[in-house]
């Protein structure tokens, strides 16, 4: 029965498409708020990248939400990985780096972070930000992890440094738009003038913002992947009935 | 620029990725083995990203480069790791192991 | 097929046909597979079809990156706030995929299978045990067995109700 | 903090992005000051009650925009505040506090109160919200808050139950996300106001109904519609109860008036009722069978919150001022009674059997289910009762075909429900006959406090029907006026009614 209501869903969602796909215009969006945007952006926000400009700018408060969302993500890990690390005994399965990995970590470590911090601080100037300058230095700390596990698999990174990185970027973006809320203007409002356009020193709190989202992001990813890390190998027991039941 | 031929260069190569992008999709859903269904998903992500490039979006193609590509390509490859599902010779192919393909 | 100019409609079909094939093929298989991580595996395409069709209904005809200084300052640029949705999707996708492979991670270790039958089966298994009743359909309480007997004059339901239901259900 | 004293329209925007700052801190202050961490979530949301409290009474009777970070409207986001969306903003921070488990079964109760924030910081979003890509980002929060809450009891079960339920969320959230790409296609904006402005012309019938079915189902998980809320029972039964009273109770209530808000602003000419029509009675049935066949208290409270939100789908769905009034009475009765029921099985979880002779050792609770369930099934003096009343009398009148049809099922539906409940009412008045029975847990204090505060707001609706019908009709005709709300969000003066 399943497969018939599977079978029965996509049809129908692939006919819905079909109808949607024969009504749309291509090629030609009404371009009402976009246009607008392209417009008034260089001269409200100063971001030479306007897509920045609007993720952090005009809808600072989807960036927020989008930015609670990971967290959510990493903690909602966190809250179901974490406690199996209570009954497993063993370290992980995986072999240390061999020779090639390890040199390579120790040579793309400190690539990375440039790179990385590069993406962030650029973010309002060129095409990134702080989400793929974020994922950049989540990698670079999770390449040490992947060189050298360590016993339990977390080469070393403590997590309460990763906490505390996480949660002052975090609280840092909030600061920032409540800052703007504070002396008079609204939630996120852009401050610090504009400066500018194209130097490294404009667009106001968006580089500010950039760096919040770019620590935050990279801090909650490397702290996900080295939670995964640390899991130990394979089921340990096939099929227990009476594993633990919950409390 | 090339005189205008009837398929021009770029609407080709449009054509070429997104045939690349289907294929290994549907790949992804048939592989029998785990790891290179991942590794087709991570295809997908980088041929969309190359869309993204087609398409002036390059703040988006980088991300979903880096994000797809990479960072679920990590965590779906430690996943298998750690589910058990890791194994590269397709001799051991106990229907557990292989995953279970889906009965179409 | 016309071909007017370099970014000509057939393009934009291409693009079309590419995102709704993504779509579906992601949601085929994730509604017919029977592995858990395939079906995860199926949600990123589905994923990944969602944003492109996302940044395609911002695209237009001959337009460039929303980037100044990368180009003439009054040339048609595309519509920027389509690859503001769609950063934001990418990164959600990112967070919900680490939390189902994380999840999959205990299914694996509590059942050692990731088959979608067998884990329902378990499933109903561990509901009812944990609300300590015999499972559905089993010996002690056949499926089509009916807690209480029909309801029978007021004035002695409290009694013999009380009397058949512990014998139906002990 | 200048919030204590004087109130602005431009703190509205606190009680949302309040909780998400005590959520970044939880981690780092937890590992300064523990003791304090635990308090900072209670604290936050206190805080936010008060402030939404603050910003009814200054700002209640006329609705008004807010520009998030001052940019204009249909480029920036606007937060609308009407009297609807007041009402279940302050409802969640109330609703979280009530039911905020107190670390005695988790193993790291910092990581669980920090989802807990979220997820109230989310739900205060969504009911303030007036763009269609911030809801659905203020929706994605509050489904993957949902996702980690639903584990916390760490059994195989919930696993299982959680990752079917994640992958049904996340499917209807790309199905939403190609809804949200049509509608921007075809009318170039994302702002509500400016959508309700262009929907008339824009959003015409292939391509009106197609986004908003999708954006039914994508929005409908949550809101448990018909076919997509496979999940719930496995979901209800597996996670903790205060966490089910949460989701049952609150969070599905903001998934229906986020549809009920697109419905009204955006896709109200486009035959977007009917569908809604025939998929909430179709769930209200199938939720009553189903509730009828459970035999453990969980998930029989489960299936009935299926039905139940099936009848607020058809009452939402008559369409106008008739429609919102009906649909609101059925959504905020259900909101109490479903947070009271599942307050009350934080006790009796468990198979129903268990149940049996329960008057006997906790007369006071037995009292209130019975008094939950005359209201659900609308036995006449209880506020149920009205309700039902609004929605019958809404079907009759609006007598086509698809409304005559629902109308039966509902019928049926209700005396499906009526019959279960009162299986449940005699067994728990039934007399055990082996005194061997395990008495039942003890009621934790602030459970049964939610529960006959819950039974005692009952009484006082029905004693005072005609104020609250009153107020609530004030409710229903402020959120049903479209021309309102495209007026508050582009105040249209001369000069700029031309430019829009």
């Amino acid at each position: 029965m399943r497969n018939l209501a599977s079978l029965v869903f996509t049809a129908g969602l692939a006919f819905l498409l079909l109808v949607i796909a024969a009504q749309l215009g291509f090629g030609e969006p009404p371009m009402r708020v976009g246009g607008a945007i392209l417009e008034q952006a260089p001269a409200e926000v100063g971001a030479a990248n306007i897509v920045t400009a609007v993720l952090l700018g005009y809808r600072g408060i989807d960036t927020l939400g989008e930015l609670s969302i990971l967290f959510a993500a990493a903690t909602a890990t966190g809250l179901v990985l974490v406690r199996g690390r209570k009954d497993c005994g063993h370290g992980t399965s995986d072999p240390p780096g061999g020779f090639i990995l390890r040199t390579g970590a120790d040579l793309l470590f400190p690539l990375l972070l440039v790179v990385g911090f590069y993406i962030i601080l650029h973010g309002h100037l060129t095409p990134g930000g702080g989400f793929q300058g974020g994922v950049i230095l989540a990698a670079a700390f999770f390449v040490l992890v992947l060189a050298r596990p360590g016993a339990d698999g977390s080469g070393g990174t403590s997590h309460t440094a990763i906490a505390f990185i996480e949660g002052l970027a975090g609280a840092g973006f909030i600061a920032i738009g409540l800052w703007s809320l504070w002396d008079g203007g609204e939630f996120l409002a852009p401050l610090l003038g504009k400066g500018v356009m194209g130097e490294l020193l404009s667009a106001g709190t968006l580089p500010l913002l950039s760096l919040a989202v770019g620590l935050k992001v990279g801090a909650e990813l490397a702290g996900l992947m080295t939670q995964l890390a640390e899991q130990p190998a394979g089921p340990q027991h096939p099929h227990p009935q009476a594993e633990d039941r919950g409390s | 620029m090339i005189p205008d031929v009837d398929l021009d260069l770029q609407t080709l190569f449009a054509l070429v990725m997104v045939a690349l992008v289907l294929v290994s999709a549907v790949l992804v859903l048939i592989l029998d083995n785990m790891i290179s269904a991942v590794a087709a998903s991570g295809v997908v992500s980088l041929g969309v990203a190359v869309l993204f490039v087609l398409l002036h979006a390059p703040d988006v193609a980088m991300t979903e480069a880096v994000v797809g590509a990479g960072l679920s390509g990590v965590v779906l490859a430690l996943g298998l790791r750690r589910l058990g599902l890791w194994q590269l010779d397709a001799t051991d192919t106990s229907p557990e192991r292989r995953g279970g393909k889906p009965d179409a | 097929m016309s071909a007017m100019g370099p970014d000509s409609l057939s393009f934009v079909v291409v693009m079309y046909v590419g995102a709704f094939g993504l779509l579906v093929i992601g949601a085929i298989g994730m509604v017919m597979s029977n592995h858990l991580f395939r079906m995860v595996l199926a949600l990123v395409i589905a994923e990944a079809g969602a944003n492109l069709l996302l940044v395609l209904s911002g695209w237009r005809d001959g337009a460039l990156a929303p980037i100044l200084g990368t180009h003439a300052a009054d040339v048609p640029m595309v519509d920027p706030v389509p690859q503001v949705l769609v950063l934001t999707a990418i990164v959600i996708g990112v967070g919900v995929q680490a939390l189902a492979v994380s999840v999959l991670l205990k299914i694996h270790r509590i059942y050692g299978t990731l088959d979608v039958r067998a884990l329902r089966r378990h499933l109903e298994l561990d509901i009812c045990r944990d609300a300590g009743m015999a499972p559905e359909g089993s010996r002690e309480a056949p499926a089509g067995e009916r807690p209480l007997p029909p309801p029978i004059p007021v004035a002695d339901a409290l009694r013999t109700a009380a009397t058949d239901q512990t014998g139906a259900t002990s | 903090m200048t919030g204590l004293f004087s109130i602005s329209q431009g703190h509205s925007v606190l009680p949302v992005v309040l909780p998400l700052l005590a959520a970044f801190l939880m981690q780092p202050l937890g590992r300064v000051a523990r003791p304090l961490a635990l308090l900072l979530g209670p604290a936050t949301l206190a805080l936010s009650a008060y402030l939404l409290i603050r910003l009814w009474l200054a700002y209640g009777d006329a609705p008004y925009a807010l520009a998030i970070g001052g940019f204009a409207p249909p480029l920036g986001i606007t937060f609308y505040v009407d009297r609807l969306a007041l009402l279940f903003a302050t409802a969640v921070p109330v609703l979280t506090l009530l039911f905020w488990s107190r670390g005695e079964d988790d193993a790291d109760p910092l990581r669980r109160d920090a989802v807990m924030l979220l997820l109230a910081a989310a739900a205060t979003g969504l009911a303030l919200s007036g763009d269609l890509f911030n809801i659905y980002v203020f929706y994605e929060l509050v489904a993957v808050a949902s996702f980690g809450l639903v584990t916390l009891r760490a059994t195989g079960a919930a696993y299982i139950a959680t990752v079917r339920y994640l992958l049904l969320s996340a499917l209807g959230s790309v199905l939403a996300l190609v809804g949200i790409a049509i509608v921007y296609l075809q009318t170039g904006t994302l702002s509500l106001a400016q959508l309700a402005m262009l929907a008339p012309d824009a959003l015409q019938n292939p391509l009106g109904l197609a986004p908003f079915a999708l954006l039914l189902i994508g929005f409908g998980v949550k809101a448990e519609l018909f076919p997509v809320n496979t999940w719930v029972p496995e979901v209800y039964a597996t996670a903790p109860t205060r966490i089910s009273a949460l989701l049952a109770g609150l969070v599905s209530k903001l998934a229906v008036i986020v549809v009920v808000r697109l419905l009204v602003l955006a896709f109200d000419g486009t035959g977007a009722t009917q569908l809604m029509l025939a998929l909430g009675a179709l769930g209200f049935v199938t939720g009553e069978l189903a509730a009828w066949r459970a035999r453990d208290l969980n998930r029989m409270l489960a299936y009935s919150s299926i039905g139940q939100l099936g009848l607020v789908f058809v009452g939402f769905s008559l369409g106008g001022t008739a429609g919102m009034l009906a649909g609101l009475a059925l959504v905020l009765h259900h909101l109490i009674i479903k947070s009271a029921l599942f307050a009350l099985a934080t006790r009796w979880r468990g198979a129903l059997a268990r149940l049996t002779g329960a008057a006997r050792s906790a007369p006071v609770s037995a009292g209130l289910v019975v008094l939950f369930a005359l209201s659900l099934i609308g036995v006449p003096p209880l506020p149920g009762f009205w309700a039902k009343l609004l929605l019958v009398l809404g079907l009759v009148e609006l007598s086509t075909p698809l409304a005559l049809g629902a109308l039966a099922l509902v019928l049926l539906g209700s005396a499906v429900e009526a019959n279960y409940l009162f299986r449940l009412v005699v067994r728990l008045y039934a007399r055990p006959d082996d005194a061997s029975t395990p008495a039942l847990p003890k009621p934790k204090l602030l459970d049964f406090g939610v529960a006959s505060a819950a039974g005692v707001l009952l009484l006082a609706a029905t004693v005072s029907v005609v104020p609250v019908s009153g107020w609530l009709r004030g409710v229903a005709d402020q959120a049903a006026d479209r021309a309102a709300y495209i007026d508050t969000v582009f105040p249209t003066t001369l000069v700029q009614s031309g430019a829009r």
